[in-house]
């Protein structure tokens, strides 16, 4: 289907998406829900999306951008994504109001396994604007919560206001089926903060499960991976049960531009879905 | 996407009758990003604004154009309508289709097109706005008045008077100006010294006015309610201090026959001198230049004179740096000189003279002690001449403008003339007798039936010198005939012309200024009496030729200007200014060369431990004035001036 | 070129100056041809280069840069400055064969009204005469348009 | 001694006193004729260096490189009078602090290199004032002369031939000491002034922009020139820049470190023959 | 049986060709500068150069190529895409290592999904090789395990003749037999020697040079600084590179309307990796060179069994400052084992 699709239309030509709902969910970073103006473009979205694909979003005239797509495989009605304002195209993206038209490529790259962790123990752990991608998997899995045994969430971020997805959050705290643990660096708590203070491997080090029959799914700033990857390691998770992405500058999506390539693997193509293992063996100062 | 307002103005039938702005609203209403468009008789009216407002409001607007006239009209009336509505008054553009449009062009279709084109361009520019706000600056509440003349006195008076401090700062050795030479005034003739020093007096010793005679302002730096102003004190050779100004070294010094610049060279003084007798402060000066100490080392008599060793021949210039919030410009005028007329004779005859030798002659402290004697013999003249408009009004030889106070000054002196010289005869060559102002037709329909005034509608073509009589032939207009008339004595009514160095002062202090050099008001009818510099204001003859009610009026209503500003400690200016972007900025200190307000410092990056990362420019927001001249200049584009921003001008000209 | 043929001049110019310039051939009803489009900007020093290279790929067949008098920048310095950087970046214009003919600078103040507008005229004519510009734009294509791509 | 062992000898005892921490010279390239940047460390090293009428280059680009100076030791570099002038750019512009740069100085006559004395820059103001009055380079005011003599059509099509080759690979850029900006115009792209697309348009704007960047800062190294993989005669460009820089405004680039950049100041009087 | 087309008779195939439908091109000097460009007549082309200073590459992924148009509605789009003309083309005299990228980067292109761009010229295309009897210091096809005469990527191989009359035609691939039977009528029957294939010394040892980029280890060596320190972080090397595939995708155009484009771009720039953040993975220049090297004798050769490299050494010919790959992998090829 692919296949199909891309070798009878342009690769580059995108989709037309109009912006169904705008949220703003911390300083500087914006969601927008999407729906597709075209049906066929719809169908073919709807065929191949899974949970940890990507897409890249544009606005005719400025460019385009890469993020993931943080709506579930589960809902593929619409694409929510969520970004941080900081160049031309997501600046742009940032002012855009419900009615207007966006672009759309995708969905590109691999995706979670999620089958294979189904009867198993999910552990989700994100910082700060890598929950989207989390998210989206996060649930894929709630939304067929059955599959799956005990979900634990770990998410911190700089400050209270840098937490985003809050109203999700809130009801995650409320799910009995899901244990949700937030945590700010110290130093950006609010004075009414209930939750943890401190950085996100120490506190997973508290908080996490039993690394036995579990599958962890890790999103974060380079550094956070770095670090978490640490715990994990020490709280005896194996790295291939350990999941991550990785984002790179892209411009093509589809392997060519040879942008995104860290050694030999294309993160567009063969990412942005790694395990731990398969990250530890690429050159590490590239990444 | 950015939601756009536009709102279409018909200005009545201004932009209406010449352009279709039902065409314009259609046009744009189909344009990316305008969420909503209208059109209206007078936007700037009230129901007018409040259409704006609510439009704001029920749209969400995040940005409006208001295609209608110049932004020089009515930006500041928009802006407020948009921050009214809750909208950054910013997030306005003014699409300027009457002045530079409908008011331009004669064809419909035409103007129509560029009406829509203006109109989306600056759509695309106002998406790029940014919400700005303004920047206050403290204001230092002490103004300089510059110029001691009527106006500059009074400007002084009246600021000092509601409590702020004042600095005069007069260049000649007495405030006074050339109020102190007339005899007596128009319509009312009484004498100006009269009523002139009474001003000077209390000038001089009101606690908040200090004045600063012998003095120039030699620099302006800074900008509205920060200017520091370097002013020259020339040196005096007397000390201020202790003088009293007994007279006693001008009676002494042997210097006496210098021509008295006060009395127009009709009379002399000596070296060490004051201009006349009620100069305030009423210390003399030497004239260095004159001094026979100054010239060989000997003579010093005026010091040998002094009971209180007030001489000091050793005194020096003085500079200071005086820090100001505004500035009165009152520099005056200068009487025109007429000598290229050749047909008057003026400096070839010495009868011929100027108005103002004339109100020597006639001033009971002058010269003569008020009594009309011709120069060349100090005879009574029998007959005098006076020719109006010698000058003004005439674009070959003169200037083009009228320098309105002639007609009203000729009568006067034709009166003063009748009441001195009962048998006198006068004789009035003139164009139109213009005496609009109160009194004064009145003024001079009196010169005429009770001073016997002789009007001649007409110009004087030459005039020649024939035994002992000046013979001024001329046409009478209205009769069609030529005449000749032989006199003693010829008032020219010359042209009042800005000072010499008019142009040269303007650029020093930076203000705008007319072909002439006459100073530049920031709108002729709206705000006369501002410059387009903020902080530096006009009153009198140096802005355009005045009469002494008009000079007065004119520097109560800048002394109200600066009182307004200074009614705040604070300013808020316009966010119109620079910024550096510190990440990109290489430090070539290119911008800051370039700045012409000195605006831009070298700022240290430093890690968090204190160690220097790198030296950036980095804009201080009080000095920067906003004219974008480091942005252009920056290589690397790392300089943007808030409201013409790359992004906004960029986006400008590529949606025409 | 047609007869029909109206070229699009583009102006850059000054707010204190020139664009009041503009404003008084507008209140004084001086009549000129309708082909300007003006860009308002705080001072001529504020014109970069790129503006005019950005008009001309916009499609202008002429561009006007306008300011004070020497002397008379109401920023005191901003035109001295834009001067010499138009004497720079003039000369290299016409070294790249970008007429000169169409890129015009001039001094107008705001009461030159009747300047204004008689340069609008003279230059409109001058520029309708040269004909259209689209030699620059059409830079754009030349390789796609080549026989070899 | 010929000069090359002279400088060889010199380096050594500029590296072995510890006055330097660095020589920046030449060394053997990849055919008999070329020579390459290298970079010497050590006296041990200095028999790499090779001095003759091949070293073209002008190495002050390798001075600007953040951090190379900003420990405060010193660098010697070889350098023809064109390299002196841009250390002196370089200095005015705030870029480097002279004092740190030890120039071993060489001219090329005849096919021979010479030395020149001096080690500071402003030792050499004599030097470059003579440049100055004997004026920019005959050879290239004759090519540009040839283009001056076209009509405006036809230097439009010259230059729209020359600027469709370029690939926009900014050799020109990246070899020039004066293009040192942390961002390149061309990389601003809030708003887009420069089309980044190598189609000539965008290929106009580029070396247009470059050249008036360069306007009064160009020392005529001929860097770029030899630079361009596309053979585009940059030099013409930059001469015409240099041309209007001195003879409008009398302005000699790299005269002084202290010289004012030309598109930042003006004088009153600057002439303004086209201004309507 | 051999057949031979004679110089004299190229005029005539020209003709042969253009009637067919196709557009020649070869390599030529215009403008101070040797590269492909349409030809009308064998004295157009200039065959004796060792190699043109541009490669062919640029006529398969030119340096900007539009990738669609678009315009700009109110709360609407439009967009269509623009392919590349659909030109038959014939590329006449072009070098083994110029042909071999071609081959090289089909495997990129083609993977996962091909790139309608590269494909639709590649089909329509057909290369007429001319192997090499001279070579300059900086070719070095041999060290890549090419030579002056590899018929990789060619679809017609000539050989010069010894008496320099003309060249042996050998056909490699169907659509070169189809071509050469436009012509048949202008080739001939001849056994006459070819020249002896241009002498390209091996300049590295291949071999070691995989096998030491492939060793982790290696990535941090201090080699990677020392062989790029005079590296100005132009990008002419790759982009006259005839394997050097990067690209940047741009948008021009104005308020209204414009093209979104393809354009060359290169991992020697500072941008090219850099995120929006400010993070940039390779942040110097010697990070920037090892990738380069690291991409084209490593991960290329992982991930589609092919080094991205032809040997045609424009990269040093050019280079400003006498760099390029061959000095890099000499380096590496005399590190003690």
């Amino acid at each position: 289907m692919t296949q199909d699709r891309y070798n009878s239309s342009s690769i580059y030509n995108p989709f037309p998406m109009r912006v169904v709902a705008k949220r703003e969910e911390a300083p500087g970073v914006r969601t927008l829900k999407l729906e597709f103006v075209n049906q066929e473009d719809h169908e073919f979205f709807t065929s191949n999306y899974r949970t940890g694909m990507f897409g890249l979003y544009g606005i005719f005239g400025e460019g385009e951008s890469t993020f993931c797509v943080a709506s579930p495989e589960t809902r593929k009605d619409y694409i929510e994504c969520t970004f941080r304002q900081s160049g031309r195209v997501t600046t742009t993206l940032a002012g855009v109001d419900p009615g207007d038209i966006v672009t759309f490529r995708g969905p590109y790259g691999n995706r979670f396994p999620i089958e294979k962790f189904e009867g198993k123990n999910l552990l989700f752990i994100a910082g700060g604007i890598a929950l989207p991608p989390t998210r989206s998997v996060i649930w894929s899995c709630l939304d067929q919560r059955d599959k799956f045994r005990d979900v634990t969430i770990v998410y911190g971020a700089r400050t209270v206001a840098d937490l985003v997805y809050k109203h999700e959050l809130d009801e995650w705290k409320r799910r009995d089926d899901v244990k949700l643990v937030l945590t700010v660096d110290p130093g950006g708590e609010t004075p009414d903060w209930q939750d943890h203070v401190g950085f996100v491997p120490s506190v997973l080090e508290q908080v996490a499960p039993s690394p036995d029959n579990t599958i962890a799914v890790l999103c974060g700033p380079p550094i956070m991976i770095k670090f978490t990857l640490n715990a994990l390691g020490k709280l005896g998770f194996s790295e291939a049960d350990v999941y991550t992405t990785l984002e790179n500058r892209m411009k093509c999506g589809v392997g060519k531009c040879g942008r995104c390539n860290v050694g030999s693997v294309y993160i567009c193509k063969e990412g942005p879905v790694f395990t731990a293992a398969e990250v530890q063996a690429m050159p590490q100062h590239d990444l | 996407m950015a939601k756009i307002g536009v709102f279409v103005c018909h200005c009545g039938e201004n932009i209406a009758s010449m352009v279709d702005t039902g065409k314009l609203v259609t046009a744009i209403s189909g344009h990316p990003g305008v969420a909503f468009s209208s059109e209206y008789k007078y936007f700037c009216s009230d129901p007018g604004q409040e259409t704006v407002k609510r439009a704001i409001r029920e749209n969400n607007l995040t940005g409006v154009v208001v295609a209608a006239c110049s932004p020089r009209m009515h930006e500041q009336t928009f802006r407020k309508a948009c921050a009214e509505a809750g909208l950054n008054p910013y997030m306005l553009e003014l699409a300027n289709i009457r002045e530079q449009c409908s008011w331009v062009h004669t064809d419909r279709i035409e103007a129509t097109d560029k009406a829509i084109e203006i109109t989306r361009a600056l759509v695309e520019k106002v998406k790029r706005n940014n919400d700005l706000q303004p920047i206050s600056v403290p204001v230092t509440r002490r103004a300089m008045v510059i110029g001691g003349g009527v106006a500059g006195i009074q400007a002084a008076i009246d600021i000092a008077t509601a409590g702020r401090e004042v600095v005069l700062v007069e260049r000649e050795p007495s405030i006074g100006g050339h109020m102190s030479q007339i005899s007596e005034t128009f319509p009312t003739l009484d004498c100006s010294q009269c009523i002139l020093t009474p001003r000077m007096v209390e000038a001089v010793q009101h606690p908040n006015i200090r004045v600063m005679t012998y003095a120039e302002v030699e620099e302006v730096d800074g900008f509205i309610g920060n200017f520091t102003v370097k002013v020259r004190s020339k040196a005096r050779y007397v000390k201020m201090e202790t003088c009293t100004g007994c007279g006693d070294c001008i009676q002494k010094c042997p210097v006496k026959k210098i021509p008295s610049e006060f009395e127009c060279e009709l009379g002399n003084r000596t070296a060490i001198y004051t201009p006349f007798a009620q100069a305030v402060p009423n210390v003399p000066v030497i004239d260095r230049s004159r001094c026979t100490y100054f010239k060989n080392g000997k003579c010093a008599i005026c010091k040998k004179t002094c009971q209180i060793d007030s001489i000091d021949f050793e005194q020096e210039d003085k500079t200071e740096y005086i820090e100001v919030g505004a500035i009165v410009v009152a520099t005056g005028f200068q009487v025109q000189n007429t000598s290229m007329y050749g047909e008057y004779g003026y400096g070839r005859y010495k009868d011929v003279i100027t108005g103002l030798h004339f109100e020597r002659l006639a001033s009971a402290s002058g010269p003569t002690a008020g009594k009309i004697k011709r120069p060349s013999d100090g005879k009574e003249p029998e007959t005098v001449v006076f020719i109006q408009c010698a000058g003004s009004r005439d674009a070959s030889k003169g200037v083009k403008y009228c320098s309105k106070i002639c007609c009203m000054y000729t009568a006067k002196h034709a009166m003063l003339y009748a009441h001195k010289v009962h048998h006198g005869k006068s004789q009035i060559f003139y164009m139109d007798i213009r005496a609009a102002g109160k009194g004064y037709d009145e003024f001079t329909r009196r010169a005429i039936e009770e001073d016997e005034a002789g009007y001649i509608r007409g110009r004087v073509s030459k005039l020649y010198e024939e035994n002992g009589k000046l013979i001024v032939r001329g046409v009478d207009t209205l009769l069609g005939k030529p005449v000749e008339v032989e006199a003693d004595m010829v008032v020219l009514a010359t042209a009042m012309v800005p000072q010499p160095d008019a142009k040269e002062f303007a650029q020093r202090i930076g203000i705008g200024y007319d072909e002439y050099g006459f100073f530049n008001e920031a709108h002729l009818k709206l705000r006369p009496v501002e410059t387009s510099t903020a902080g530096i204001y006009l009153a009198g003859a140096c802005q355009s030729p005045k009469d002494i009610p008009d000079s007065v009026s004119q520097a109560s209503a800048a002394a109200a200007k600066v009182l307004g500003l200074f009614s705040k400690e604070q300013l808020e200016r316009e966010p119109v200014v620079a910024t550096v972007s510190d990440s990109t900025c290489a430090g070539c200190w290119g911008c800051v060369i370039a700045c012409p307000y000195n605006a831009i410092d070298r700022k240290e990056i430093t890690d968090r431990n204190g160690n220097l990362i790198k030296r950036v420019a980095s804009v201080n927001p009080g000095l920067c004035q906003g004219c974008g001249t480091c942005v252009s200049f920056c290589r690397s584009n790392s300089i943007d001036l808030a409201g013409f921003t790359e992004s906004q001008i960029f986006a400008e000209v590529m949606g025409l | 070129m047609t007869e029909t043929f109206e070229p699009k001049i583009v102006a850059f110019v000054c707010t204190y100056c020139t664009y009041a310039g503009a404003d008084l051939a507008g209140t004084s009803r001086m009549k000129y041809a309708s082909n300007v489009r003006m860009v308002r900007l705080p001072c001529t020093g504020r014109i970069s280069p790129m503006f005019i290279l950005k008009a001309l790929q916009k499609g202008a067949d002429g561009v006007l840069v306008s300011g004070c008098h020497p002397g008379d920048c109401h920023f005191a310095q901003g035109n001295y400055h834009a001067r010499r950087r138009w004497t720079v970046f003039r000369s290299l214009l016409a070294f790249t064969g970008i007429p000169e003919e169409r890129i015009k600078f001039s001094w107008i103040s705001a009461a030159e009204g009747a300047k204004f507008a008689e340069l609008i005229n003279s230059i409109t004519d001058e520029i309708r005469a040269l004909g259209p510009f689209e030699q620059y734009q059409e830079l754009q294509k030349v390789i796609e348009t080549q026989s070899t791509y | 001694m010929g000069i090359q062992e002279q400088y060889r000898t010199d380096a050594a005892n500029l590296l072995d006193s510890g006055a330097v921490k660095l020589v920046i010279g030449y060394g053997e390239g990849s055919t008999p004729e070329r020579r390459r940047p290298i970079f010497i460390r050590s006296a041990e090293e200095v028999g790499r260096l090779v001095l003759d009428a091949n070293c073209i280059a002008n190495l002050s680009a390798y001075l600007v490189p953040e951090g190379l100076l900003s420990d405060g030791k010193s660098v010697a570099v070889f350098l023809k009078p064109d390299g002196i002038r841009s250390v002196n750019i370089l200095a005015a512009e705030a870029q480097l602090n002279p004092e740190q740069v030890v120039i071993l100085g060489f001219n090329i006559d005849a096919g021979l290199a010479n030395p020149l004395p001096g080690r500071k820059a402003n030792e050499f103001a004599p030097l470059l004032a003579s440049l100055k009055s004997a004026g920019l380079s005959t050879d290239l005011q004759r090519e540009a002369d040839r283009l001056e003599q076209m009509t405006a059509v036809e230097r439009f099509e010259y230059w729209k031939e020359q600027f469709s080759k370029c690939i926009k690979c900014y050799a020109c850029r990246q070899v020039c000491p004066m293009c040192y900006c942390r961002r390149c115009i061309v990389d601003v792209n809030q708003p887009q002034w420069v089309n980044t697309s190598s189609h000539t348009l965008g290929n106009f704007e580029w070396n247009i922009i470059r050249a008036y960047h360069l306007a009064g800062r160009c020392v005529a190294c001929g860097g770029c020139d030899r630079a361009c993989p596309v053979n585009i005669p940059l030099r013409l460009l930059n001469h015409r820049m240099s041309k209007e820089a001195l003879d409008t405004f009398d302005h000699f680039a790299g005269e002084s470190a202290d010289q004012k950049p030309v598109l930042a100041t003006f004088r009153q009087d600057d002439p303004e023959t086209f201004i309507l | 049986m051999t057949r031979i087309l004679l110089h004299s008779r190229v005029d005539d195939c020209l003709s042969a060709w253009r009637s067919a439908g196709f557009r020649v091109l070869a390599p030529s000097k215009r403008n101070d500068l040797t590269r492909f460009d349409e030809v009308h007549a064998a004295s157009d082309m200039a065959l004796d150069l060792v190699l043109p200073e541009r490669t062919i590459k640029d006529h398969f992924f030119p340096q900007t190529e539009p990738l669609l148009n678009y315009r700009i509605k109110k709360q609407a789009i439009e967009s269509d895409e623009m392919l590349p003309p659909q030109q038959k083309r014939i590329f006449f005299g072009v070098r083994p290592c110029d042909a071999s990228g071609l081959e090289i980067d089909d495997a990129l292109f083609g993977w996962d999904y091909k790139d309608r761009y590269w494909f639709s010229r590649r089909e329509n295309s057909v290369i007429i090789t001319i192997a090499c009897t001279r070579a300059d210091d900086f070719c070095m096809c041999t060290s890549v395990q090419l030579s002056p005469d590899s018929t990789k990527g060619s679809d017609v191989m000539l050989h010069p003749l010894k008496d320099g009359r003309g060249w042996r035609v050998v056909t490699l691939t169907d659509r070169g037999k189809e071509l050469a039977e436009t012509i048949a009528s202008m080739l001939q029957e001849d056994a006459s020697e070819t020249a002896p294939a241009a002498s390209v010394p091996v300049k590295f040892d291949l071999d070691k040079v995989t096998s030491w980029l492939a060793d982790p280890s290696n990535f941090e060596s201090h080699l990677w600084k020392e062989v790029s320190q005079r590296c100005i972080g132009c990008g002419s090397c790759t982009f006259l590179c005839p394997t050097c595939h990067c690209f940047d995708i741009q948008d021009e155009g104005d308020t209204y309307s414009g093209i979104r484009r393809k354009n060359w771009d290169s991992c020697s720039f500072a941008m090219f990796t850099m995120h929006t953040s400010g993070h940039n993975p390779r942040n110097t220049q010697s990070t920037r060179w090892r990738q380069r090297i690291m991409h084209k004798f490593n991960y290329y050769q992982g991930k589609f069994g092919v080094n991205s490299c032809s040997g045609c050494g424009r990269c040093t010919r050019q280079c400003p400052v006498d760099m390029g790959i061959t000095e890099t992998l000499q380096e590496i090829t005399n590190l003690p084992r």
